[in-house]
């Protein structure tokens, strides 16, 4: 069946057109590309397709159900999103790691097998990093190479689970793994480093916030996302994630909250959001598993647009920290309006998009009775809505006055902003959009009243406690310390180990080797005047000087006979000793043989 | 006729060494091809002994129909007609290149020289050919008197170099002689086949042991077995470049020759293995003496002095080889006489060669020798790589089995001389490699300068058999088997 | 917006939006009681104010072992 | 099934055997010479490529020559092993070939009939290895493959490059040396030097401890293969002109060692030696050491061809512990990898050469914002360096993942964490090179632009080739199975 083409194919090779389009036919076609992927979503069947020969296993590149096609909707929709907001972008690279980057994301979740699967994985790594990179400064270099090394041990770890598990079951099936074994808990872990799960979450706080203004919007919402949705599928119902997920939900905000840089925040922002979605997919409820799909869903939207946002203001302003911001409404209403649609819809305000989706995983705990969780889950739900609809806009649109003279982005960015917007507040007004798409049928109605009543509550009493404590939240210039620290020092310790003690103990062989060739060389070029020095030497030790000479002509003496060394090699031997030694082996001879019979 | 060929080949030599003389006096100039023609005379005759032997199995002549225990016998089988071949191989190729390269190095003495060429000739294809044990000695005096007057007729310090010779060759004299002496005493015979029938009852007796002290030490001397050497790198260094080459090529390979004959078949294998060490002694030494003659070779920067030591030391592989007295190694051994004479002469004729054209001597001032005399140079890289024992050479083939003897003795030492001292031998020659042909390209260009034809062809042809041979080297290692497998156990 | 007075009403709505938030649980009808404190009435608006102040005053604590000079890297 | 005879081994070695004399020849008509190089190399190819259906049948195509000593003769058997080898090297010397034209002529070397000569005379004995049936023939190649290099090494003979060459000399010759013993042990012990699936150590009532003498010094004798503590000629090899570096010390050299090393392990001792005197497993750990610690010094490095070097390190020995594992996944694994990593080397080397020749840069420190001038060369680079990490749809990818397979098989997880913490540190040592080259803004204004055509061309077409490797590698996976098979004889 060749009347579908896997929606990650279809992005990926298109991507390599990019570089021979110019202009305006470019920037149609990047716009083109994803409605084309859209498109040829509609015409996937569900499904295993796509099953290609390699190596001797079976590729399966569209393994389509409810649950990949959901994922699918929304990356390609961001993709689109996405690649609107970067319209204005020059390079021609970003534009490409971008499309690989998206696509790689689709490719994943279309994935039947493991092998496909960790092909795109590790695609989506390299050429997520690019989009770090291009920001061309020391501090995006940096993190991106940090970013890189993390995904690649988890892409590493994967691999290993995955080599394990083919050893051991003879299988790549991409399936269920919940049932514990190494190679599950190795494949658990390298899903757990894109999943951003504590302690493995460093590289997205690292780099997100170095991106580019328009990788950041691309970063945010794939690798995450991918990761909840491999984790959905393998580890759903994994109780150990429920208490993964539930603190990660806290400590993504608490952290949030340190932060002085408004990407860095949201990229926080991100573990805590994603916190949810591990803890539902522990759950492993058919309404959990529901909401982590539509958290995912509109996270993605929300997340996204919130990104556009905070880099609307960094492309305009050209800072990007709290102490340096201020009072940007003035000139960025436009801006401000649908940074607070996204921020409403990651704060769960009713009728904005999270609200009907993030209320579904808080409603599973409940229904699980894990009152804790609910407890957790609340309460970054709450950090949440203070840190990104009040501190964010506080400090950065509100708040004192940086001077700076900001103006709206260009029309390309605000497009898009809008066109996200409009999707989180149309998801919010008619969740029936997103709950039919779900997985599994969907029976829960988020718009109850006790729901509503609750979580406006929440809402206006953290808003109270902000209006109350906001000077304690004015920010310092400062970077908060993170699990990061072990392998920033770390690396450094590592390599002074590499370059000084390891590089030292590995030239000791070779250099005594070539000590005693320099040696060997000096005594070849006159091996009898060398011994003789060498017994010399010895009797002007022992004795002090030469037999028949006073001690400082002997010392002279020797001196310059060193110093000429190795002067002439010897021309003659003389006769007289070589008559001795003749005379002497012949009586050794004699006398040996004699012995021995 | 054919039945006197062995006879033959000392009678052509002496005539022709009467013969020059007069010839010389006739036309100068036609004292070499003279020469040239008496060697390749005895070399047809060893060539078609040799295919002889190889057919028809061993040759015995009795000199003017005397019977052996009291007439002299010429007794020929496969050893001595192939160490016939060689010498008489070298000494006719030597003579061609000689020609210019004499006529350089010592103008205007053809007459005495080449007359002591054939004379020189003659005399280690007598101690080859003959079968009697005293005869042996004065071919070897023959021989010998007439190395210390080539050897005298060099450059400035080579008298000096052929009175220590001398001196050197005669203690080795008379100490064979002093042996052949307590042998004949004891035995009443000199005929070597005679000897080897009644010396067994003798074992035992003091006398035979020391006229066995007596005989290796004088041989060793005469071969340059280290420590007794002394006296081969100021006569190679100082005699004129042909006569180093024939001098290394085939003098003490003869003198290996005789060691062999004598320790092996006038006096029984066993005895000089098992009864008595002559052989473990002998093995030490020679190994001894492999890493010092490369030690003391990389010391040098005269290149024939550098080639002289290097004879030294692989003078001490074939020792070792003849001397590890098994039937792997003793072909190595003797193979290895065979690889040493082509590539040691080919690599002083390259040196006379250097000589010749530009008066160098001095290693480090070959610079740029490599496109100046291309051909030579690239000879002498084959004659070295075959001295390093790098494959496919005739120096890799003899290596091979020295080391796979040294192996089946079970001596792990030896073993290890055998093939590491290869590396100090790498070490000399690669100096050379580095200024002939890297380092120069900034200076100005280098003019081809090769040496006349008659110089160069014997360079090429040596050159050529080293390799061939080693690609080849199943021939002659046929050959020496057949021999080996008689005489050893 | 950025009037005084502007400021002084929103102010007021706030807090007026605090007060019917909280009574409004009292009235409304719980379909079925999850978890124990789903029939507490304002419970929601207590965790809420407090987590915040809580999260607030906990990391002002944790700030000062875990921020650093922007320079610390480097 | 039989076995065929046929004259094509030897004309493979000969073709560029001709060629070098040719070249000799030609060596005032610098076009002629260039070009009968290119014939040389393109013939060679096609003489193997004839060989390959007849192989894929599963037959050996064999030529007795002569007894070079009794009982050894110069034999060549070719194999679905071998035969890789050998189409690899060819294939590869075409584009070699090409790119030294453009960078000997663009960076006016001296001496170029030397160093086409000798080029020639390496690859007829890098073929001669890869086609000979016993190890007295492989070791006449071997030697000559030595001693032809070296010329080569110390191309620009400045007093550096010439202690550089010693060392390599010493290492390799020294090598040479073990490598007879070895030689000689195995003749004296067993009476064959031929190469036997089964290996043909076992039975002969070989003491083991003289067994595991014999590896060792086997080993030593493959210096070649570079791998720890015998590595360090391959980083001072390094100042040999750039295509060197390329072909012979990514791809021929390095791979002739590797090569042997493999045939040591699987055609001499055999796999059931390897594993009950535990041989396989103590050198299993000898490669992971150099894996691990070779990487860790290609971090240290700044100059890009050391850096490259002490990759080439690491990765060879990715073959050798592939072959150890005596799995039929690791032993394909690490043969695949000799294939493999030689397209994705020969880029990165070809890369490296097009710098020096465009830009004159050889430390990665000084390389920032070349991407932008050189785009098409560090796209070529970067796609090298992918595949030298194993990332998916990279020809590297394919061998790793039949190694990883291969250490799960035997149980080795540390063996599996090795080879996963090098695919780590490759990318944290090659990465920092396309950092620099594209995301670092140079200090002043760059004037250069991409090297001549003659070396951009070859450097794209390897770089593409090593990513058609890892996404359609069922060509020479086939030909390696068929290795594999063989050696398994039905095991």
């Amino acid at each position: 069946m060749i009347d579908w083409v896997p929606p990650g194919i279809v992005l990926i090779a298109g991507a390599f057109l990019i570089p021979f389009l110019k202009g305006r036919a470019k920037r149609a076609y990047l716009l083109l590309l994803p409605v084309i992927t859209f498109i040829d979503l509609f015409f996937m069947a569900d499904g295993t397709g796509w099953a290609v020969p390699f190596m001797g296993y079976n590729l399966v590149f569209g393994q389509v159900d409810r649950l990949s096609m959901a994922f699918g909707y929304v990356f390609v929709i961001m993709a689109f999103i996405g690649m609107l907001y970067a319209l204005h972008v020059k390079e021609d690279g970003q534009h490409f790691a971008a499309f690989l980057y998206a696509g790689s994301a689709l490719g994943v979740v279309f994935s039947g097998d493991f092998l496909s699967l960790f092909v795109f994985w590790e695609i989506m790594a390299f050429s997520g990093v690019f989009l770090i990179w291009y920001s061309r400064d020391k501090a995006s270099r940096d993190a991106g190479m940090r970013y890189l090394l993390v995904h690649v041990f988890g892409g590493l770890s994967l691999l290993a689970g995955i080599v394990i598990r083919l050893v051991n079951t003879g299988s790549l099936e991409f399936g269920s793994l919940a049932h514990g074994g190494l190679d599950s808990y190795l494949i658990l872990l390298g899903f757990m480093v894109n999943a951003a799960v504590p302690p493995l979450h460093a590289w997205l706080s690292d780099a997100y916030p170095e991106a580019t203004i328009t990788g950041a919007v691309f970063l945010s919402a794939f690798t995450t996302k991918t990761a909840v949705y491999v984790l959905l599928r393998a580890f759903s119902g994994f109780e150990i994630l429920i208490w993964f997920g539930a603190a990660m939900a806290v400590f993504g905000v608490a952290y949030a909250l340190l932060q002085n840089d408004i990407r860095r925040l949201l990229a926080y922002e991100i573990i805590s959001q994603v916190g949810y979605m591990i803890a539902g997919i522990g759950m492993g409820t058919m309404l959990s598993l529901n909401g982590v799909t539509a958290h995912a869903f509109t996270h993605i939207l929300y997340k996204g647009l919130l990104f556009m946002g905070a880099g609307a203001v960094i492309y305009t302003a050209g800072k990007r920290k709290f102490t340096e911001l201020g009072g940007l409404y003035r000139t960025m209403p436009l801006t401000l309006g649908l940074y607070m649609v996204g921020a409403l819809s990651i704060s769960a305000v009713p009728f904005f998009s999270g609200f009907v989706s993030k209320s579904m995983i808080v409603s599973a705990s409940a229904h699980e009775h894990l009152a804790p969780v609910w407890l957790l889950l609340t309460l970054a739900s709450a950090g949440t809505f203070l840190l990104v609809a009040l501190r964010l806009p506080y400090f950065t649109f509100f708040g004192k006055d940086s001077g700076i003279k900001a103006k709206e982005p260009p029309v390309n960015m605000l497009l898009a902003m809008g066109f996200a917007a409009f999707l989180n507040i149309l998801i919010g007004v008619y969740p029936a959009i997103l709950y039919n798409i779900l997985p599994f049928p969907v029976d829960y109605v988020p718009y109850t009243g006790e729901h509503i009543v609750w979580t406006v509550q929440i809402l206006l009493f953290t808003a109270l406690g902000f209006f109350l404590m906001r000077d304690k939240l004015m920010s310092q210039p400062a970077i908060s310390l993170d699990i990061d620290w072990i392998y920033r020092k770390g690396s450094r310790a590592f390599m002074w180990f590499v370059e000084k003690p390891l590089s030292a103990a590995a030239q000791l062989p070779v250099r005594i080797f070539l000590r005693i060739a320099d040696y060997l060389m000096w005594l070849g070029k006159n091996p009898t005047r060398a011994v003789s020095l060498y017994a010399s030497t010895a009797i002007f030790r022992l004795l002090g000087r030469f037999p028949g000479m006073p001690p400082h002509a002997s010392e002279k003496l020797l001196e310059n006979a060193w110093k000429n060394y190795p002067g002439e090699p010897v021309k003659k031997s003389p006769v007289g000793d070589s008559v001795i030694l003749v005379l002497i082996l012949m009586a050794v001879y004699a006398i040996y043989y004699y012995i021995v019979t | 006729m054919i039945e006197h060929f062995p006879v033959l080949i000392i009678a052509v030599g002496l005539l022709g060494a009467f013969f020059t003389p007069i010839i010389g006096l006739i036309r100068k100039e036609l004292c070499s091809p003279w020469a040239s023609l008496i060697t390749l005379l005895q070399f047809l005759i060893s060539i078609f002994l040799l295919y002889q032997v190889l057919a028809a199995g061993n040759i015995s002549y009795w000199l003017g129909g005397w019977q052996p225990p009291w007439g002299i016998e010429y007794a020929i089988d496969i050893l001595n007609a192939f160490v016939l071949v060689l010498v008489a191989g070298v000494c006719f190729s030597v003579s061609i290149y000689a020609k210019k390269s004499l006529g350089f190095e010592v103008p205007g003495k053809e007459l005495p020289l080449y007359t002591l060429y054939i004379l020189l000739s003659t005399g280690m294809l007598g101690i080859v050919v003959t079968g009697d044990i005293f005869n042996l000695y004065v071919f070897l005096e023959i021989g010998s008197l007439a190395a210390y007057a080539l050897i005298a007729v060099g450059d400035r310090q080579s008298l000096m170099a052929s009175f220590n010779y001398m001196i050197m060759g005669t203690i080795s004299a008379s100490f064979i002689l002093l042996g052949i002496g307590y042998l004949y005493v004891m035995t009443g015979t000199l005929n070597m086949a005679d000897l080897s029938e009644r010396l067994p009852e003798l074992y035992g007796r003091p006398v035979i042991l020391v006229a066995l002290a007596l005989l290796v030490v004088g041989l060793s001397i005469k071969t340059a077995l280290f420590p007794l050497h002394t006296w081969l790198p100021d006569a190679y260094t100082h005699a004129p470049s042909a006569v180093s080459a024939m001098l290394a090529g085939t003098f003490t390979k003869v003198g290996i020759y005789a060691l062999i004959r004598v320790m092996f078949t006038v006096i029984s294998p066993e005895y000089v293995i098992e009864t008595v060490p002559v052989m473990n002694i002998l093995s030490w030494v020679a190994a001894a003496g492999i890493v010092a003659g490369s030690v003391l070779a990389i010391a040098q920067y005269d290149i024939k002095r550098m080639l002289a030591y290097s004879s030294v030391s692989q003078i001490g592989y074939i020792i070792l080889g003849v001397s590890m007295a098994n039937k792997l190694a003793m072909t190595g051994g003797i193979l290895h006489i065979l690889s040493h004479s082509l590539m040691k002469v080919g690599l002083f004729m390259v040196a006379g060669a250097i000589i010749y054209r530009t008066g160098i001597r001095n290693i480090y001032q070959l610079k740029g020798m490599g496109k100046k005399m291309p051909f030579t140079m690239a000879a002498f890289v084959i004659g070295a790589l075959s001295m390093i024992g790098i494959p496919p050479t005739i120096g890799f083939a003899s290596k091979f089995y020295l080391a796979w003897g040294a192996l089946e003795a079970e001596n792990w030492v030896f073993v290890a001389v055998i093939l590491l001292s290869s590396l100090l031998t790498a070490v000399y020659f690669w100096r050379i490699f580095e200024n002939v042909y890297f380092g120069v390209h900034e200076h100005e260009e280098i003019k081809k300068d090769e040496v006349p034809l008659s110089m160069l062809l014997p360079i090429l042809i040596f050159a050529a058999i080293t390799l061939l041979l080693g690609l080849f080297a199943s021939l002659p290692i046929g050959v020496i088997e057949h021999w080996v497998t008689g005489v050893l156990p | 917006m950025g009037s005084l007075k502007n400021r002084k009403v929103l102010k007021y709505l706030f807090y007026a939006g605090l007060v019917i938030a909280v009574l409004a649980d009292f009235l409304m009808h719980r379909e079925k009681i999850e978890l124990p404190w789903d029939a507490v009435p304002g419970f929601n608006a207590m965790y809420g104010f407090f987590s915040t102040i809580l999260l607030i005053i906990v990391l002002r604590a944790a700030g000062y072992v875990l921020l650093k000079r922007e320079d610390y890297y480097d | 099934m039989d076995n065929i005879t046929s004259f094509s081994p030897a004309l493979a070695v000969l073709a560029s055997l001709v060629g070098a004399i040719m070249i000799l020849v030609f060596r005032k008509q610098p076009n002629i010479r260039e070009g009968v190089s290119l014939a040389a190399g393109i013939s060679k190819f096609l003489i193997i490529a004839t060989m390959i259906p007849a192989v894929m049948e599963g037959r050996l195509i064999e030529l007795r020559l002569w007894d070079v000593l009794p009982g050894l003769p110069i034999m060549f058997r070719v194999d679905a092993f071998g035969l890789l080898f050998g189409l690899i090297a060819s294939f590869l010397w075409i584009f070699t070939t090409l790119y030294s034209i453009g960078y000997m002529r663009t960076q006016k070397e001296h001496a170029q009939t030397r160093y086409f000569f000798c080029f020639a005379i390496a690859l007829s004995s890098t073929i001669g290895v890869a086609f000979s049936a016993n190890l007295f023939t492989l070791f006449i190649f071997y030697e000559i493959l030595t001693i032809s290099t070296y010329p080569l090494v110390v191309h620009i003979e400045t007093p550096e490059a010439m202690r550089a060459g010693r060392k390599y000399l010493l290492y390799l010759l020294t090598a040479g040396v073990f490598f007879l013993f070895s030689i000689l042990a195995v003749y004296h012990y067993t009476g064959t030097t031929d190469f036997a699936f089964g290996g043909i150590l076992e039975g002969k009532g070989i003491p083991e401890n003289m067994l595991k003498l014999l590896f060792v010094t086997f080993m030593i004798g493959s210096a070649k293969a570079a791998f720890m503590p015998l590595h360090s000629w391959l980083p001072s090899a390094m100042i040999a002109p750039t295509p060197v570096s390329a072909l012979l010390h990514a791809v021929a050299v390095v791979k002739v060692g590797v090569f042997t090393a493999t045939r040591i392990i699987l055609y001499v001792f055999g796999i059931d030696v390897m594993k009950e005197t535990g041989l396989a497993l103590a050198m299993a750990y000898v490669a992971a050491f150099t894996i691990i610690v070779a990487s860790l010094f290609a971090l240290t490095h700044d100059n890009l061809k050391k850096r490259l070097a002490y990759s080439t390190i690491s990765q060879l020995s990715y073959i050798i512990l592939g072959v150890v594992m005596l799995t039929p996944s690791g032993i394909t694994g690490g043969m695949l990898h000799i294939l493999n990593h030689a397209f994705m080397k020969i880029t990165l080397f070809f890369c490296a050469g097009a710098i020096i020749v465009a830009a004159g840069k050889e430390k990665i420190s000084e390389m920032n914002g070349i991407g932008k001038q050189m785009p098409l060369t560090m796209l070529a680079f970067t796609l090298g360096a992918l595949g030298m990490a194993g990332t998916p749809a990279t020809a590297g990818f394919v061998s790793k993942w039949f190694l990883l397979i291969g250490s799960v098989e035997i149980g080795q997880i540390p063996l599996l964490l090795v080879l996963l913490a090098s695919t780590f540190l490759n990318v944290a040592y090659f990465f920092p090179v396309i950092i620099n080259a594209f995301f670092k803004r140079p200090d002043k204004e760059l004037s250069y632009r991409e090297a001549p055509l003659f070396m951009l061309i070859p450097l794209i077409l390897t770089g593409i080739f090593s990513i058609i490797l890892g996404i359609l590698p069922d060509e020479p996976l086939a030909m390696v199975r068929i290795a594999v098979a063989n050696l398994m004889g039905g095991k």
